[in-house]
């Protein structure tokens, strides 16, 4: 995946001079994940660069550049890093078309590697979708895939709306993929269903549907037939294609790592019953963390969803 | 001008006194007379202007306004030098700045009267809306700094800030990058002396506040905000560091808010009235009529005659605000994004059934 | 409200010499809203004092404040204005205990202002309870009567944990109330029936209580009868007297000023069919702001909740 | 010495040369010569479980820890200065100062492991947990001073950043609020010139770090942070200004960080073996150790039979570590209020109950 998002950053910055990538230690360095390596040396300090240490600082900045023309393209190192940040996204990121009638659009593309999964420091494990996708005005993608990951990038470049690119670390390296060359885009606020099943709905992204996929075949085993959704944008969420789903299996379980009260699964058990409530043969689920801070690496399993858990709720739910 | 003034001295930049008697030859700025006279009237225009809002405000016509009465020169230079094709990114008080760049008072107006379309500027090219957030606005002035050099245009940015706002986290990230960055921003601090009710000794223990420019390595300048030449002076060398590429440049314009934060305030809670009377004597209209009329480039008698004039031009784009209409429902959802998710247009549309509803119920 | 809320302040600060509360404006004038008058002139310039202009600092020097013994009641001018302070509540002043295994604990009230209906600027009238609710560590209320403000605020100074004690600004002196003399303390996590009724459960809280109650008069006429539930607590909720009125009534609505997607009104929701999913009678439902930013005074009526809103909600429930 | 080197001059406080000589013996500060050995001795077994611990990683015994390899006088100095009631608020590069407090090995090793545990120190009173979000912990050093002025204590708080973390807007609130405030804190900035592979020029367009004071009224200082007689001083100094109440102290401390940012990353990518060969002259280490072997104070003989013995307790503090044992579930739901809240009750039985099946499942 760390391939496909440099290729899609390399084919913006080939293709559009207004394009420019900047962060804490992208540029010589090439991102701490080495998202960003080589781009500095092929396209110069003026398009690919380090900035000084400062959240703030890096959205702000962009919005001056959006809103002067350019399509600044700014990385957070970690997902726990982007709330100095907050302010100048709530506030100005997503309001200055509305603000100005028009006048002026913001489009920034905020790449931020997200999850737990890799036995790292506080603060380097969180997934706090929900909080972004509160926020109006702006957009909240997520990739699970290589491929999905450029055609998805290339389109938030494109976008001229601000952009919160929410990138799966776990799943960096993990998922081998032969992506296309060149350029395509996959459009956003769509949503993928990756199998197909009777029995019940799960609506997931990013790293969670690699987790997914290994309790569907549990499942399986089981007798179980799961339908897959990889929710791909978390705001605007793509409300036709759950709720197609979800009137054929009658069940609907979400699966996320962030905190579970105000998540993404109440906003999706929602949109199941608004959708699809005479449909409903069990309560709309949710497979989440606690509602706890990620604890540290050592006791980080007990928090995230590993494939059982999923299971669990799969078996509970068809059991209802 | 930087090295004479370096803030590290501790002085203040003036070219004029309390009555308009030049003080500091050396600095006079060079200025024809039509332009200064026109300065004047923008400067005379902006508070006629402001005075009579609050009155609106007092007749219930408008929402919460902050005045800019006492402030007028710091706008006013800034609206005699700023370009047509310069950038102007306010904080939330400087009228005059914002009409030079060819903003309308109905703009103003239909901001204040609560409808976003006032910040939809038609003829002023390159102005931000007004940012409330304090200190925010100044991250997007150096962002737009940059693309301005990465473009390479001759072109400067004029952002705004209060004396409170240099508190925020804001003002140093965008000070500092914009000094690590090398681009062509101007920040002006309007020093009113407070942040609401709040003093500026309790905003910072430093010297000054034009002395934080050293804190990022640029030039800086603490200036007479009240004095019209100074300000013309210090923005005019200041606008040739940044297109020099030598920029960016904090102003500190040490002025006095003369009016209340808004028109919700009520300064004599946390001020004296002879504090107030001892600024009044430094009135930066005053000051700068001083001078004109000690050139006899400008009388009470021609002032008398143009402030009517002036009256009837706020009052009829004040009208025309007024009669503006019913913020359609459209607006609230169609300015979000690029194109409008499906969410947003089947919320729009729950909506108009409610209306409909609502309508068949109530009549 | 505005009373008795300084009356609590006043209460504590007598009590305890710990309590100190400062924030913008809230020394000598005694606080835009005038809700902390007079206690500069009674406690001092070292117990209620103003602070530097800064939001982050103002969040940042409580966490300090309270690890080292003080009880610091800050306040956040106008709800826009949190964010700036977003990164010292999400990363340390709800997570002190926790990183630290109780050897720290953090104190503090965050008073704020919040919500619509009073004619104001941008950023002054947001009403984002579901971002902080989301998270974990965080405690968030908000009082809808004086009698509650007092009593409320008493208890949250008395916690040692983390309130975001959200008041609504529109009702801060629209509700004329005797308030009892003296300290007393309600319980913070504990929702309050206003009134009963059988057909439907609204759940609100702050300054929407109001509007339900007109709304519940109307419905009345129609021979709709509405148990209305303050739930006085965002987080921690009281699950408890939600599952027991749904369960009674078959229906729920969650009235909310906030944006839609990612709200209160799903999380209510959610508990709903978590809890009484055989007794739905119709799909829990939401009255809520819509996912765009708040209009300017001039559009608001566009975005707000009236009486009637909550009426035409109330009707279609009932007659799914 | 705050006149004398005033950061405006842009002079750098240092006492020993790069071989231990003193060359500013006019500062030299007063310490016994036991006190002196036991400083260095605390360097030594610092450096020397910094090094065991970045070989512990390799061999994939611990996660990611991030070396003070190189940057040991400054928290030497810090550690054989502060009380045992003086607040200590570190970033997350300040092991020594750590230890000193009474923080133990075992406990940042079990940090390092994954246990929140580690940050529950048992014998370090004042205290805080590491902090990661870089900057945040000076407001609160900001904060704990304000309760120390308050409750007329006479304590000091030390608040530690680094370079990079001189641009975030918190550094900028901490240092300003603490200036308004003047409460006894000292701000120490441990300039390693990078961060993470970010050159300190990228940060900053200042002339120094410590330049950063005038913008916020306080006393600043560059100091030569391998030089740990001019940190002693210099801290020696700050704590009086502290105690007299005219803190707070922002303190530039000089130095190199000889290792990787943390042990995932290269220096390679962004450093040359020139600069690194041109800091290994001024190693602290070995610059206090010319001073004490020109003294007698210390000899090879002694620090080859010293090391040994630090090994082995650093090994014996890490395997207990090892040996702590599985991390339990309740730890996760305990802590995040001061009573649990129902719902995250049942979230801990729900848990419970699926643990149950699972067992039951897999076995
Ligand atoms: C981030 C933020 N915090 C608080 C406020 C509320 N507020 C509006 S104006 C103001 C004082 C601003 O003072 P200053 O910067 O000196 O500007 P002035 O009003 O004097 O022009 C405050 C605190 C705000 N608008 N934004
Ligand atoms: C707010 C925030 N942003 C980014 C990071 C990621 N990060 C960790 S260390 C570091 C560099 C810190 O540099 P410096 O302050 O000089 O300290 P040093 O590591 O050199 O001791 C960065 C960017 C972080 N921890 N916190
Ligand atoms: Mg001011
Ligand atoms: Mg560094």
């Amino acid at each position: 995946m760390v391939n496909a998002i440099n290729d899609a950053l390399d084919i913006k910055l080939g293709e559009d001079k207004n394009v420019v990538v900047y962060g804490e230690d992208v540029g010589v360095e090439g991102g701490v994940f080495r998202v960003t390596e080589g781009l500095q040396q092929k396209y110069g300090v003026e398009r690919v660069f380090d900035s000084p240490l400062a959240e703030s600082g890096l959205v702000g900045t962009a919005v001056g550049m959006a809103v002067a023309g350019l399509r600044p393209v700014i990385e957070m190192q970690f997902c726990g890093f982007i709330y100095p940040g907050f302010n100048q996204i709530i506030s100005h990121a997503s309001r200055m078309r509305n603000r100005s009638r028009g006048l002026y659009e913001t489009p920034i593309v905020i790449r931020m590697p997200y999850g737990g999964g890799i036995n790292a420091l506080e603060h380097h494990s969180e997934s706090m979708e929900a909080i972004f996708g509160h926020i109006p005005g702006l957009k909240v993608v997520a990739p699970s895939t290589p491929h999905d990951a450029k055609g998805m990038l290339i389109s938030a470049i494109e976008s001229n709306d601000t952009i919160l690119f929410m990138e799966p670390k776990r799943i960096y390296r993990a998922i081998k993929q032969e992506v296309a060359e060149g350029k395509f885009t996959i459009p956003l606020g769509k949503a993928n269903v990756v199998s197909q099943g009777t029995d019940v709905t799960i609506v997931a992204f990013g790293a969670m549907i690699r987790e997914v996929q290994k309790a569907i075949v549990m499942a399986k085993e089981g007798g179980i037939s799961v339908e897959l959704i990889d929710l791909r944008s978390i705001y605007p969420i793509d409300r036709e294609t759950i709720a197609k789903s979800v009137k054929k299996t009658g069940r609907i379980i979400t699966v996320t790592e962030g905190p579970r009260s105000f998540g993404l699964g109440s906003e999706i058990s929602q949109i199941a019953i608004e959708e699809a409530f005479l449909h409903l043969e069990a309560p709309p689920a949710r497979v989440s963390g606690f509602d706890t801070i990620v604890p540290l690496p050592r006791g980080e399993h007990h928090y995230m969803q590993d494939p059982y858990k999923i299971l669990y709720e799969i078996e509970r739910i068809v059991k209802y | 001008m930087f090295n004479e003034y370096n803030p590290l001295k501790k002085t203040i930049f003036q070219i004029i006194d309390d009555n308009g008697k030049v003080i500091n030859k050396a600095w006079m700025p060079d200025i024809s007379d039509d332009r200064l006279i026109k300065a004047y009237k923008d400067m005379l225009f902006a508070r006629t202007a402001d005075l009579q809002i609050v009155s609106y405000q007092r007749q219930g016509r408008i929402y919460t306004y902050p005045p800019n009465y006492g402030q007028e020169a710091i706008s006013g230079a800034t609206g005699a030098i700023i370009g047509e094709n310069d950038w102007m990114v306010p904080a939330f008080r400087e009228m005059g700045a914002m009409l030079a760049k060819g903003v309308t008072l109905k703009e103003l107006f239909l901001y204040y009267m609560g409808y976003e379309d006032g910040s939809k500027f038609k003829n002023a090219k390159f102005t931000l809306p007004i940012s409330v957030p304090i200190a925010s606005q100044l991250l997007h002035a150096a962002g737009i700094g940059y693309a301005v050099k990465y473009n390479k245009e001759q072109k400067v940015v004029f952002g705004f800030v209060g004396d409170g706002g240099t508190s925020e986290g804001d003002f140093h990230e965008a000070v500092n990058f914009a000094g690590v960055w090398k681009v062509p921003v101007i920040f002006i601090i309007q020093n009113n002396q407070y942040g609401i009710s709040t003093p500026t000794r309790v905003q910072t223990a430093s010297d000054s506040l034009a002395i934080k420019s050293v804190a990022y390595g640029v030039k800086g300048i603490k200036v007479d905000g009240n004095d019209f030449f100074a300000m013309y002076k210090a923005i005019q060398e200041s606008v040739k560091v940044c297109l020099e590429g030598e920029g960016p440049v904090l102003i500190e314009a040490l002025t006095y808010r003369k009016g209340a934060h808004t028109t919700s305030d009520d300064p004599t809670k946390y001020r004296t009235r002879e504090e107030e009377e001892a600024w009044d004597i430094k009135d930066p209209l005053k000051r700068l009529k001083g001078y004109l009329k000690s050139k006899k480039l400008w009388s009470d008698a021609e002032e008398e005659k143009i402030i009517p004039q002036f009256k009837e031009e706020i009052d009829r784009q004040f009208i025309e605000a007024e009669n503006y209409g019913p913020y359609p429902k459209e607006d609230v959802f169609k300015y979000l994004y690029a194109e409008m998710p499906d969410d947003l247009k089947e919320q729009e549309q729950q909506y108009e059934r409610f209306l409909q509803w609502k309508a068949a119920k109530v009549k």
